[in-house]
């Protein structure tokens, strides 16, 4: 039963990766090699060094310490822009699949209206009435990705809804919203947890495309997304300024990514006949 | 069933109007003057004002909006600040340039996501299911532009087997068009076919232990036969939703795709459009983004009920 | 190469931590039929499907599983030698008919697979020879029903397509797991002929797993009891059934006996049946007549409610349900299902309402509206002063606190992601009911016992369980927070005799302690006699006739009832039959 | 193929590429025109595309920023140099079909008055009265000497319109240069024929293609893969070390017009003080921007007055790298550790300054903050409308702009022009000589003062295959002028 649950490889993995991201957020916090913010332009551009283990940008900033102060900016976007979507947009999708009717036409096609309007937009308004920055451009890439959650959970709901252990349920008057978090949720959970870390990617590099538009993190803070995007035009030149941003991002999002599937794996009984 | 048609147009129309009204408010709420932007640096007051009584924004707010709409209504959507020229036409133009790649970009994602996704639930505890999904994985790790940059440097700088860029309609010249249209839809539905991947995979996993595929494997089919004869419908709803989601996200979405390969769509004509404060056509595309989302989410409510007939209303 | 058809040796089924089946042999000829019967959980199924190679995950199979005419063990075959053989030469009947449908195919389509599947049939011949094979188990309309949804039919219209299916290439070896749970007694009666004609006449090997002792008798040659995954006895099936070995084989043909009662009045159960004297030993003594004992004993009982009948708790009036399927063609208007037509009854506190009928007849369709799961097409019903008929949800809710319902299929009843004991507490969360937080882990155990599963059981899930476990956990559930009214879909169909005398008795206590209402679907007119003071037969969506379950029992009026109990087997009756088998009564 | 231009069909230029017999070529550049009218609209590509290719001015400004005759063969100025005589060109065509005459001159440079929706108008203010002389002679009087005027009549305001051809401006250009707009397709491309009935020296190639990008990596793959033959006003100089070794391809690094300027708000606290100004000229290292944001490419300057200006002199070593200056200049100022807002707008060229400048400020002990500002809208309302910033960063493209920037304190700079303004007016209407020197002690001035930082002009920087000639290497005004590209 409880004893000695054998971790499956997904989650393990996942969880190694993640902490990984979470572990270099946390030590720049105390230590980087260098200034990530002080350019020296005579060092620029510089390969791996043992004095910059992944060497220098077009600035002569130390690479790897743009990595470690990025790692935070990654981490706070993604996992709060994933938070504000899937905690609005999954009770709303689940709301709408249970209470059909008016309810779900005003949700869903509320959410179809957000779901056509560009987030682009969104984050120049909320910039303009709050001022440009990470959070701005978290909390709108956020906002914009909660159509996706209420479409994926309203669909899972349907389907949920349909099924006689709900019926049972609905029968012995369990209140709905017992109904929602007992029976609902966690059959719906795998496909949430997929969303969710599929849009932990995809907000990672919105955020640096929003910057690059001046609407997130201003330079020269560094976020993962932004350095990738500006090395965008060393990939002829210098690959390895686009390799180690691409690299942590590549990790970050396959370690959520891992950790979603062991966690969805995990979830579902089925797989795992006996535990 | 005529009564039932009205009342969905009734739903359509009553949407429309409410998006109209959040599009234009939204567009007059963030800053930047589109009379401004066509003068640029340099302007003076006189002209501004005069550029401003041209484009008509310095009329009450509500005079603006019932002008648009009514204008929308009739299908009229008014002239672009920067183009001088009616936008309907220019933004048809572009959608049915995005409307095909993203379409041809969202099979050819199907095409991959299936049967990837499908296998990679079907040998979840083997190595290579564990491979599919890591590559699926690192898809949805590779942002869109690397892709796109990867697969012209590759097969149109190194081999040269395909322009980098550009665009052909279809009508014009079908063969240079698939020439053209081959990369960018790669490099779209590549990055959508690993996001796909993921899904479709949950789904199979999810319907993989139901007695029915038992059933299916006692009549005689294989394990995977029986997954795809029988379980992919059952997993179907859901990666129909994500599906329809991306396909109406995508068509804004594509914006940096549109780019990489010099594509005219209408996502680099947003940007644009609302890099110039062209309200205007930012409002008519958006519409036609509402309009196009709503219709796309109405047929994936049909088709959820045609996917599975358990979940048809009771009349 | 006159060998046996089927020879197993040594099979061993294991999960991660548990030995489910241990050591089962069995050596099966063509032409024989041999009965699987055993406790509930005690092996049966896991044995068919390692037979079939079609364990669930987590679950293995070692051993050595010989087909005649293959030339490798079926165990540790590979899928693309199993599916070679599964559906051509092994045909299977699974146990659980609702949840072994492809939901979103037709039925028709799903039969017909099996016939193209081996390539003998074209698609086209498919779809007509599939009707017909619908036909052949007695669906009405085949050729309607062939384009309905699994969800579209009733348990034992489900069922039988299952069986369709499994019958459709001729297998040699076919393995029936509770093929007729579901079935009323007449219907009954022509599948088990159907299957035993087809293995006379082709000369293959039958399997047949079940808990119904006088099926058992009335259709297998030689019986296997399997108890704790442990063969404990075989032999001729009249050796076994009249001179039983084994205590447990003793103990179940005391429990199936639902005449006896013992000291306390209770059914016996394998526990119990020590003092089990069988009644009137072996041949001859046809079962139904001994019905009225048993309704005399609960004659006082049944008074109080009688006074009380002024106020009816149910009340139905003029209900008719109708569904429509799909349509079959693009120009015909889609047809008309009328599963209810014009149903009235009153059921007063107290009572204990049966219903019994015809499969596809409209006992399921009843149970949901009294449940509010489903609206009438007309007609009023009132539970506990609620109107059911087009309320809204909210304004259910105060019918249903009082309310537990027990689906037919358990399978599909059970969240899939919750573990039973979390499932089994579920109702306690409801406000007013009285056991505190803290003790519903108790409260859990209490019913795990009552209904007699292990009490580890609430940390498992609900696919980890037999067809029986899990109705009992079903039944649990629905018994916890001690409802006033139970409505109940063939509850025990799945369950061994020995269980099923445990959980009755369970009910007639909690009737008599907390004035329980029931509405109890059965097709084992036995089960109803026993338990229901009231019973209402259902014929095609109607009821044709209600009254006192023994005099209903004793005179029945409608031609329906006459066959209905007719039909009835019982142990004695059915081994009449088996040795009669080549001229079996057509019942209609 | 020749003559359908455009993205689609590159036949003509695919040929060119390789065996240099050749009909057309494609070129490509980034930011593409709105429309075609650039009376009302503002910005470098309208006047890109068309100036010089479509339409034609009476001058034309050469390669080295000199004055030459175009549609005017010569032009006399009286002594007072208030009244201009032109010659024109005889038998010029409009690609209409009309005939351009002293009448279009007349009607050309008084629409700029009544019709342009531009504060480039501003430039013909000095013309009071245009006379035709005859078919062939036209007489400019202006209200005041002018040496800008006659420049300016070489850039968009000097354009020739013909009266029956301006109706329609936004989408149709007529014009009596080499070239007539054959397809446009809008977010792709303009193409271009050549007139078999042009006045001058016909164009090199039959057809001229501008494919237009949204970025400058896709340009150099297009040239790559062959599907452009120019890369035009390359954007991206990280790319050019791959291009620069490589035999198949001509790369030129000419000059632009295009001021990389550190404004700084000259009418409000910290930056009001001059030893401020002259502080952050001190503390930021031009040569470290130039090799960080711009990869080195590129020219230093002093002032914002490019190479090409006639009035140009080397004034860097005004402000030499000196972070002990600038710290010694801040104290002096009693501004030590200065918290300023930054106010960059969203430009590739524009972060890759800021971030290297925040860094050198930082050595001086000035704590400068990044605050984006999307480009135009937000940044022309903040910034350049509002005054509402501390420093900010942009690029000067116009040709001879010091005036516009410097001689107007209501411009965003808040430059006190009290120092300058006369001087100005007097050089503008002295002789071309008294003009340069007069400039010349204009700019000193402005210098001295440290009004705004140029922090380096922009190269010009072309990439072709290795066959083409003809390409104008400096871009002194917006126009690209094809007439004379061709292949080898
Ligand atoms: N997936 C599983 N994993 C682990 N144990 C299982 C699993 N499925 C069933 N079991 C256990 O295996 C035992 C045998 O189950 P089986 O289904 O063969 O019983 P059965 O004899 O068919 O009973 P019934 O008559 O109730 O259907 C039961 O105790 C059950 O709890
Ligand atoms: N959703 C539905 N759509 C169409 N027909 C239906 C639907 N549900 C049930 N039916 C039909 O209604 C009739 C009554 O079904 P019901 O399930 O009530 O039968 P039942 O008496 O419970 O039978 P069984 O004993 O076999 O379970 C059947 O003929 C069935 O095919
Ligand atoms: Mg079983
Ligand atoms: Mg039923």
């Amino acid at each position: 039963m409880k004893t000695a649950r054998k971790l499956s490889p997904a989650l393990l993995a996942g969880a190694v990766l993640v902490s990984l991201v979470l572990g270099a957020a946390l030590l720049s916090f105390l230590w980087t090699p260098y200034d990530p913010v002080q350019a020296f332009p005579a060092d620029r551009l510089q390969g791996s060094s043992t004095e910059h283990l992944m060497g220098t940008d077009r600035y002569g900033r130390d690479v790897f310490s743009g990595i470690l102060y990025g790692a935070r900016i990654t981490l706070f976007v993604g996992l709060v822009a994933v938070g504000i979507a899937a905690l609005i947009g999954t009770p709303l999708g689940i709301l709408a699949g249970m209470r059909r009717g008016a309810v779900e036409e005003v949700t869903m096609r509320g959410a179809d209206i957000l779901l056509a309007f560009p987030a682009l937009l969104l984050a120049i308004m909320f910039g303009a009435v709050f001022g440009a920055g990470t959070t701005t451009a978290m909390v709108a890439i956020g906002i914009g990705s909660i159509p996706g959650f209420a479409r994926v959970a309203r669909s899972g709901t349907l389907q949920v809804m349909s099924t006689e252990y709900v019926q049972a349920a609905r029968a012995a008057s369990q209140p709905a919203l017992r109904i929602a978090r007992r029976h609902v949720l966690p059959n719906i959970a795998g496909l949430v947890v997929v969303q969710c870390s599929v849009t932990f990617g995809l907000a990672v590099l919105a955020e640096a495309a929003l910057s690059f538009l001046g609407l997130g993190t201003p330079p020269p803070v560094p976020s993962w997304g932004r350095m990738l995007q500006e090395s965008q035009q060393f990939l002829g030149t210098y690959p390895s300024l686009a390799l180690w941003p691409g690299a942590a991002i590549a990790v970050a999002v396959l370690g959520f990514n891992l950790l979603g599937d062991g966690l969805r794996d995990r979830f579902d009984p089925k797989l795992n006949g006996e535990r | 069933m005529g009564i039932r048609l009205l009342i969905n147009a009734a739903r359509f129309v009553l949407t429309f109007l409410v998006a109209t009204v959040a599009v234009f408010f939204f567009m007059r709420a963030i800053p930047g003057d589109p009379a401004q932007i066509a003068l640029g640096v340099n302007a003076t007051p006189e002209l501004l004002e005069q550029t401003r009584r041209e484009f008509g924004t310095d009329r009450p707010l509500p005079v603006q909006y019932f002008d648009w709409v009514s204008g929308l209504l009739r299908g009229d959507f008014g002239t672009s600040y920067v183009t001088r020229t009616d936008i309907s036409p220019l933004v048809l133009d572009r959608l049915q340039v995005s409307l095909i790649l993203v379409g041809l970009a969202m099979a050819v994602a199907l095409l991959i996501a299936v049967p990837f996704g499908t296998l990679a639930a079907l040998r979840h505890r083997k190595p290579s299911g564990v491979l599919l999904s890591g590559l699926s994985q690192l898809g949805v790790a590779v942002p869109g532009f690397l892709a796109a940059i990867m697969l012209v440097v590759v097969f149109a700088v190194g081999l040269g087997w395909f322009p980098a860029n550009g665009w052909t309609p279809p009508g014009v010249d079908f063969a240079d068009f698939l020439h053209r249209v081959t990369l960018p839809v790669l490099a779209l539905a590549s990055v959508q076919g690993a996001v796909l991947t993921r899904y479709v995979r949950s789904a199979v996993l999810e319907v993989m232990s139901e007695d029915y595929l038992r059933t299916a494997r006692a009549k005689g089919l294989g394990k995977l036969e029986a997954l795809v004869k029988h379980g992919l419908r059952n997993a179907a709803v859901p990666v129909l939703t994500v599906a329809s989601v991306q396909l109406a996200a995508l068509i804004i979405g594509a914006v940096v795709i549109e780019r990489v390969f010099v594509v005219p769509g209408l996502g680099s004509m947003l940007l644009d459009a609302v890099g110039n404060r062209d309200l205007l056509t930012v409002q008519s595309v958006v519409m036609v983004l509402v309009a196009l989302t709503l219709i796309i989410n109405l047929l994936v409510d049909v088709l959820y009920t045609i996917v599975d007939p358990r979940l048809r209303k009771r009349a | 190469m006159a060998g046996p058809l089927l020879d197993v040796a040594g099979l061993t089924v294991s999960a991660r931590n548990r030995v489910l089946v241990q050591d089962f042999g069995l050596s099966l000829a063509r032409g024989e039929r041999v009965g699987l019967i055993g406790e509930s959980g005690s092996g049966k199924s896991m044995t068919a499907a390692a037979l079939m190679g079609l364990l669930p995950e987590g679950v293995a199979a070692a051993g050595s599983v010989r087909l005649d005419g293959t030339a490798h063990d079926l165990i540790g075959a590979s899928d693309r030698q199993m599916s070679r053989l599964r559906g051509k030469r092994l045909g299977m009947v699974f146990q659980e008919p609702l949840s072994a449908l492809n939901p979103l195919m037709k039925v028709g389509r799903q039969v017909a697979e099996a016939l193209t599947r081996h390539g003998g049939v074209p698609g086209r011949a498919a779809a007509q020879r599939s009707v017909e094979l619908l036909a052949s188990v007695q669906l009405p309309d085949p050729a309607q029903a062939a384009q309905a949804y699994p969800h579209q039919l009733s348990g034992g219209q489900r069922q039988r397509v299952l069986l369709a299916m499994a019958l459709a290439n001729d297998p040699d070896l076919l393995i029936c797991d509770e093929p007729t749970t579901a079935l009323d007694v007449s219907v009954q009666r022509q599948m088990l002929a159907l299957i035993s004609d087809g293995v006379a006449r082709r000369g293959s090997g039958l399997l047949f797993i079940t808990h119904d002792l006088a099926v058992a008798a009335s259709i297998c040659d030689r019986i296997l009891v399997l108890r704790g995954g442990v063969l404990v006895e075989q032999g001729p099936t009249d050796e076994v059934f009249s001179r039983p070995q084994h205590p447990y084989t003793r103990g179940l043909l005391a429990a199936s006996d639902l005449d006896a009662t013992d000291s306390n009045g209770r059914l016996f159960t394998v526990a119990s049946a020590a003092g089990y004297v069988p009644a009137g030993v072996p041949a001859g003594v046809p079962a139904a007549t001994a019905a009225a004992p048993s309704v005399t004993v609960r004659e006082p009982e049944q008074g109080v409610p009688d006074e009380a009948s002024a106020e009816p708790l149910i009340r139905v009036r003029n209900l008719s349900r109708t569904f429509r399927r799909g349509r079959t063609s693009l120009f015909r208007p889609p047809a008309e299902v009328h599963a209810l037509q014009d149903v009235s009854f009153d059921v007063t506190p107290g009572q204990r309402f049966g219903v019994v009928g015809e499969s596809g007849s409209g006992k399921s369709t009843l149970l949901r509206i009294l449940a509010g799961l489903d609206l009438p097409t007309s007609g009023s019903v009132v539970v506990a002063g609620n109107e059911v008929a087009g309320s809204r949800e909210g304004q259910l809710r105060q019918l249903r606190s009082q309310l537990q319902i027990v689906f037919q299929d358990p399978m599909g009843s059970l969240n899939p992601r919750m573990r039973v004991g979390e499932i089994i507490a579920e109702p306690l969360l409801l406000p007013g009911t009285p056991v505190a937080a803290r003790h519903h882990g108790a409260r859990v155990a209490e019913m795990l016992d009552a209904v007699g599963l292990p009490r580890e059981a609430a940390h498992r899930y609900p696919h980890q369980f037999s067809g029986g476990q899990r109705q009992r956990i079903a039944i649990a559930r629905a018994l916890i927070c001690e409802p006033r009214i139970l409505v109940a879909d063939e509850p025990v169909s799945a369950l061994d005799v020995s269980v099923r005398a445990q959980i009755l008795n369970l009910l007639s206590d909690l009737v008599d302690k907390y004035q329980l209402t029931l509405v109890f679907v059965s097709h084992d007119l036995g089960v109803v006699r026993h338990l229901c003071d009231t019973v209402a037969v259902m014929h095609r969506g109607r009821i044709v006739e209600t009254g006192p379950t023994g005099q209903v029992y004793a005179e029945p009026r409608h031609e329906y009832t006459k066959t209905l109990v007719a039909s009835s087997l019982s142990l004695h009756e059915g081994e009449r039959i088996r040795a009669g088998a080549a001229s079996h009564p057509a019942s209609f | 193929s020749a003559g359908s231009g455009g993205g689609s069909s590159d036949a003509g230029a695919d040929a060119a590429g390789q065996d240099g017999g050749t009909t057309g070529v494609v070129v490509a550049l980034t930011g593409e025109p709105a429309n075609l009218d650039f009376t009302t609209t503002a910005g470098a590509a309208i006047p890109q595309a068309l100036m010089a290719n479509v339409y034609e001015g009476l001058v034309e400004i050469d390669q080295d920023g000199q004055i030459q005759p175009l549609l005017a063969q010569s032009w006399d100025i009286s002594e007072d140099r208030t009244t201009y005589t032109f010659t024109l060109e005889p038998g010029v065509m409009f690609n209409n079909g009309a005939a351009f005459t002293a009448d279009d001159v007349k009607f050309s440079l008084e629409r700029v008055k009544s019709d342009w929706v531009s504060s480039l108008k501003a430039k013909m203010d000095v013309v009071d009265t245009v006379t035709v002389l005859s078919d062939t002679e036209v007489e400019v009087q202006l209200s005041r000497p002018s040496n800008a005027w006659l420049f300016d009549l070489g850039t968009p305001v000097g354009a020739m319109f013909d009266e029956s051809g301006v109706a329609d401006l936004a989408s149709t250009a007529v014009g009596t240069g080499p070239f007539t707009i054959e397809s446009w397709k809008r977010g792709e491309s303009i193409g271009f024929a050549a007139r078999d009935d042009y006045w001058g020296e016909a164009p090199k190639v039959q057809t001229a293609t501008l494919r237009y990008f949204a970025d400058a990596v896709a340009t150099t793959n297009a040239l790559r893969s062959g599907d452009v033959d120019v890369v035009y006003n390359m954007q991206a100089p990280e790319l050019l070390p791959t291009f620069e070794g490589d035999d198949a391809f001509t790369v030129l690094e000419g000059t632009s017009n295009g001021e990389i300027v550190l404004s700084m708000n000259n009418a409000r606290a910290p930056f009001n003080d001059v030893r401020v100004r002259q502080a952050v000229l001190h503390a930021v290292d031009r040569q470290a921007v130039l090799d960080t944001a711009w990869s080195g490419y590129g020219t230093l300057v002093g002032a914002p007055v490019p190479p090409t200006d006639p009035y140009y002199e080397d004034l860097n070593n005004t402000y030499p790298y000196d972070p002990d200056k600038a710290r010694a200049l801040l104290a002096e100022a009693g501004a030590e550790n200065l918290d300023i807002a930054f106010t960059v707008p969203t430009r590739p060229y524009a972060t890759s300054v800021s971030e290297i400048v925040v860094s050198q400020l930082a050595e001086v002990g000035i704590n400068a903050t990044i605050e984006s500002a999307e480009f135009p809208a937000v940044w022309l309302d903040t910034v350049f409308t509002r005054h509402d910033y501390d420093m900010s960063v942009v690029l000067a493209v116009e040709s001879r702009d010091v005036l516009t920037m410097f001689n107007n304190p209501d411009y965003y700079l808040g430059y006190d022009n009290s120092k300058i303004k006369d001087a100005a007016a007097a050089a503008d209407a002295a002789d071309e000589a008294g003009y340069v020197s007069g400039m010349q002690d204009v700019v000193r001035t402005i210098n001295d003062d440290a009004a705004a930082g140029v922090l380096f002009l922009f190269p010009n920087i072309v990439v072709a295959k290795a066959g083409v000639t003809g390409l104008p290497a400096n871009s002194v005004t917006e126009a690209l002028d094809l007439g004379a590209v061709g292949w080898q």
